[in-house]
């Protein structure tokens, strides 16, 4: 069983909205002052938002517990970039208190040349932070749109990367080709029925390559964590090296390993 | 200050204050040192622990409510010897005492609880979760067995039965109650569509377990201590409890919307309070701003 | 749709919609009719009525609570003879039935109130309520009181006794359980400082009397209607009891919030909902509107 | 016993805030753009008043209640006037829905030259819509403060008035001539303490004036209302005249027929 892991960068701090930047039909950016703590951030680390009124008062608990953000960017020592629905009203100036970094960055192989994303009812935006480090070391990125991810307009991401939208079977063009070739996959679902979409997409990937490797293909979780320091249990998941907390051990697992069965 | 949470006569459980956070709601050790001064709290419940291993429980996990949550997690833990060992260390460094919190399940298992705990200096008490289903009888038998264990024994009642099992707890040896468990509950999950259970928490339950507190207070003698737990949320939610005639609190999941408030309670009620000069520097002490920051910007001043 | 909220073999009482506002929430008559379309509505519950004249509490009377309210009016009501006096004649003229909540007193009281209420075919049914403090043997002998009065006779039970109470209810001769009271508690008044006890009312409150409800509903025979009412504020929250067990429910003080939303959970459950079209015109009905609003548009259109 | 009273003109209507003026250090108005049934309200009625979201969504359930909001002026057909603490942000554009009108109007007798107006421990709100009317009919106004409604900055009213700042004990300059000359007094009290409020003041008056008529001294009350309609009984006094309901028969009471022990 799991110990309560490493938390030794994780701080409760305030930042405030800086900037706010409409991206797309549907999605805005907002650009945070942090503490500088929060800079050393890497891509699949997370930070729990909450917004805070006078003197850190919380007086509308609804949504009780924070947001699970994890940036796209980070501009410098001072600055994260996350992107949130245009839906939700944001001002600047308006103030937040950050929990984080949440969670292990992705680990990418030594030599990553080939990358693919799979993206299956959500926004691929937990996975856009990675996008600027893949593609200064030349690693090229194919990402696949599946299900409600196509609704996703991609016109404010980098143009290297390949953007491909799935069949409602979830199957896409030249399928076997892109499994074969890419190095390593990532796989972010909504935390909607989770557990059974990564069982689809590892159904769809077994069908295609009879081999899948270890640290191949990796999910990402998306859960909301409620204490996000491994206190709660709710993020728990069952895998063969026994019990794993999204918000430790996380937010990405090789979903070969990771029981996908309810 | 000095609180002592236990009944008069037995080995006896003392808090420098009155404040700590509920089982299920920090882990089993010191998983939140980097957002809560410990040091500020009476003591630390571990989760609930139970003699076997058990596995978490599938699905919903987590329903958000408007203003509050649902939670099932089905207690998952490593059984009693695995949570021992794994913890044994963090809980001796620890500058507050460790409360066990054992899941009430059968009369056999508090024997084993107590051939793996007792001589265990580093466990301060015992704290027993009584399952909501079970009647007076079934208590007094799962109380009494527990009182085997050579710790000061807090027994947690279920929030709807409190009152009806409380003298029944009393008789078979508890030193104190803890009032209540959090209450029980069904909501719709929104990702299944289905209805799930579980237990509410959130601001409106401090009301209805206040009001428990209250009645149990004028029924029970007056030497057995009462501990408040449920929707805790502020420092004024503690103090509601101390004058509804609780000696000491549990704070829930307040800890997970706001780690420090956990703090900030135990500084409020354990007489650490202070209040930030209008005109303060960056560098001092702030109620919301947690020991270790503090600490922090007084070496980076 | 016809909703029969009785259990079959004596009179029963046959609704339209399975949707009524909760007693003492709007009132003996017909307070809210600006805002809310009664013929929507499946039936009116009246504000509780007690056999003598009950003078208001003094005190705190309302106290905000995050997410919800406390509230503590002492029932006033002037008995139910002058009850039946002043509000006979809008009775006659609601499109709806009448249900007169009974305050459970004692069952000479009863007594007296089937004096008042017999041959009075306004009042289509009784809704006796339970007192929270009362035991199984109160329980059974009040309802078995109250069965005399001839009218269909639903009861509403006690929030953490519901399901002790249930059984004796039913072994009485109750039609119907109300499932349940809005739950006591007790928090502090902001302007006097002091704690009061009252009722809770809020949305949390729906999860904890959901669960109440499920448990009752495979706890009691199949052909006892079970009516919930706890907490709903959406229609959403209505549905859940409906899957849960209830045929009917009760809104309490959402209708306070915002009055429409009683009418527009009646026009979920009903079968009236209409949702508007995207490009509607202003005078086209919509959901949250209340029909009499939408009418005036019309009629001004 | 009270019947459910008159609520004839009683709706539940939209508005928007349609402009925001900052009058003094601690107050803002807001013209709030509303159906067109609001605009014959008369000194004396309210509005309970709760912001909306998107589709008629009520989010937050904090506070639960309505706020009960004394129009300060009726600028036309469109447009009413609320005063409303500055420290509670509103922006222009945002959609309420008010539930009103509620409650009597204040009744001012035929041939009124003096008007007196206590305002003890509240701000004086409640009673400013009153001051165009009466000014117009050359009545002369003096507006007494007491407690902490000292702390309240006049600089907005009209000049009229006379403004008078009461002791500690409650006395002020004048007080037995200002109350003969009197042809009718409101006092306003904050909604804590108000029973004992209303009781000092009276005592006040009783101890410098031994004939206190009937219909000369009004009590006005600003309870929070759970329903406004008569239904809760929340808002219930005791009077002379049998129980009455600050929603239906208030906000104003001849404090010689109320009850004001608790
Ligand atoms: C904030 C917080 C505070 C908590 N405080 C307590 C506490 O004081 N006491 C406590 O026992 N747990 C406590 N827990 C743990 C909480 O009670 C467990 O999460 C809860 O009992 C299990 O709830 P669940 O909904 O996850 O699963 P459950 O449905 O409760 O667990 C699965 C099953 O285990 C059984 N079970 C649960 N508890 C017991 C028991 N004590 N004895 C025998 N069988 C049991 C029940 O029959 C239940 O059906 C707390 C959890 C949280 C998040
Ligand atoms: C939204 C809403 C819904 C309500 N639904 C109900 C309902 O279903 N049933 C109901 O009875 N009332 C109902 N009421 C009335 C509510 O129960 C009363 O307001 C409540 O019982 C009185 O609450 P209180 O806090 O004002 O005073 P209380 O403290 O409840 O009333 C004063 C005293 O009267 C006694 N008392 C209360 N009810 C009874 C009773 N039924 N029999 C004997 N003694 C009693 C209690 O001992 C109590 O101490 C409702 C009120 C509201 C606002
Ligand atoms: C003695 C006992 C042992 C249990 N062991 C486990 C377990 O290992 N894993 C688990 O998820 N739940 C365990 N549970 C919980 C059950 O799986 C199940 O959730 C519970 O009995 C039904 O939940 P309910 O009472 O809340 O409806 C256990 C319960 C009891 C009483
Ligand atoms: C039979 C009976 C008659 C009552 N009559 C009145 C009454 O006329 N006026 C009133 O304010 N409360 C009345 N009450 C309520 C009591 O005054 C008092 O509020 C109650 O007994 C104590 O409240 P509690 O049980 O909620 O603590 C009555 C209660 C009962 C049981
Ligand atoms: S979020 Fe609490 S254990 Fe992971
Ligand atoms: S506010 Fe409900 S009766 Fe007056």
């Amino acid at each position: 069983m799991l110990q309560g892991g490493q938390f030794d960068n994780m701080k409760d701090t305030q930042a405030y909205i800086e900037r706010i930047r409409r991206v797309s039909r549907d999605y805005q950016r907002l650009e945070l002052a942090v503490d500088k703590s929060l800079s050393s951030m890497l891509a699949g680390q997370a930070v729990l938002a909450r917004r805070i009124e006078k003197d850190y008062e919380i007086q509308h608990w609804n949504p009780y517990l924070r947001e699970l953000w994890f940036p796209v960017e980070i501009l410098n020592s001072n600055i994260i970039v996350v992107e949130v629905p245009a839906a939700t009203s944001y001002q600047p100036g308006q103030l937040l208190s950050l929990l984080g970094p949440i969670g292990k960055p992705f680990k990418f192989r030594r030599k990553l040349r080939n990358v693919l994303l799979i993206v299956y009812d959500t926004p691929p935006t937990s996975l856009l932070m990675m996008l600027p480090a893949l593609l200064a070391n030349d690693a090229s990125v194919t990402m696949v749109l599946m299900g409600t991810a196509c609704q996703y307009d991609t016109g404010h991401l980098p143009e290297e990367i390949e953007i491909l939208h799935a069949e409602e079977d979830l199957s896409w063009q030249d399928m076997v080709m892109t499994l074969g070739w890419a190095d390593q996959v990532f796989v972010l679902v909504g935390p909607s029925k989770e557990l059974s979409n990564f069982a689809d997409v590892m159904r769809l990937v077994r069908e295609r390559r009879n081999d899948v490797p270890a640290n191949y293909i990796f999910g990402v979780f998306q859960r909301q964590l409620p204490c996000a320091v491994g206190a709660c249990y709710v993020c728990m998941l069952r895998s063969n090296a026994g019990a794993k907390l999204q918000c430790v051990d996380g937010p990405a697992f090789d979903l070969t390993t990771l029981h996908l069965e309810n | 200050m000095v609180v002592e949470v236990t009944r008069p006569g037995k080995t006896s459980l003392l808090l420098s204050t009155p404040v700590m956070p509920a089982a299920g709601t920090v882990g089993f050790g010191d998983n939140y040192r980097r957002l809560v001064d410990y040091e500020k709290l009476g003591a630390i419940i571990t989760n609930p622990v139970t003699i076997e291993r058990w596995h978490p429980a599938s699905g919903t996990r987590l329903a958000p409510l408007p203003g509050g949550i649902l939670v099932h997690t089905g207690l998952p833990n490593p059984g009693l010897k695995s949570v021992i060992q794994q913890n044994r260390q963090v809980w001796e460094k620890l500058p507050i005492p460790v409360v066990l919190h054992l899941a009430g399940t059968s009369a056999p298992h508090m024997k084993r609880a107590g051939e793996l705990i007792d001589g265990l200096d580093v466990i301060a008490g015992i704290e027993l979760g009584l399952n909501d289903d079970i009647d007076e009888d079934e208590a007094f038998a799962l109380v009494s067995a527990a009182t085997a264990i050579e710790k000061p024994l807090l027994v947690r009642l279920p929030f709807y039965e409190a009152c009806h099992l409380a003298p029944a707890a009393l008789d078979a040896g508890a030193d104190a109650l803890v009032v209540s468990a959090a209450p029980r509950g069904t909501a719709r999950d929104e990702h299944t569509g289905r209805l799930v259970s579980g237990r509410i928490y959130g601001p409106l339950v401090k009301p209805l377990v206040l009001r428990i507190v209250g009645r149990l207070r004028r029924q029970v003698p007056e030497e057995i201590p009462i501990i408040g737990a449920g929707g805790i949320h502020s420092p004024q939610d503690a103090r509601d409890y101390i004058e509804a005639g609780a000696v000491a609190v549990q704070v829930d999941t307040a800890t997970w919307a706001q780690p420090k408030m956990l703090e900030r309670i135990a500084r409020d009620l354990g007489g650490w309070i202070a209040t930030r000069r209008k005109d303060a520097l960056m560098d001092e002490w702030h109620p919301d701003m947690g020991q270790t920051e503090a600490a922090q910007r007084r070496n980076l001043g």
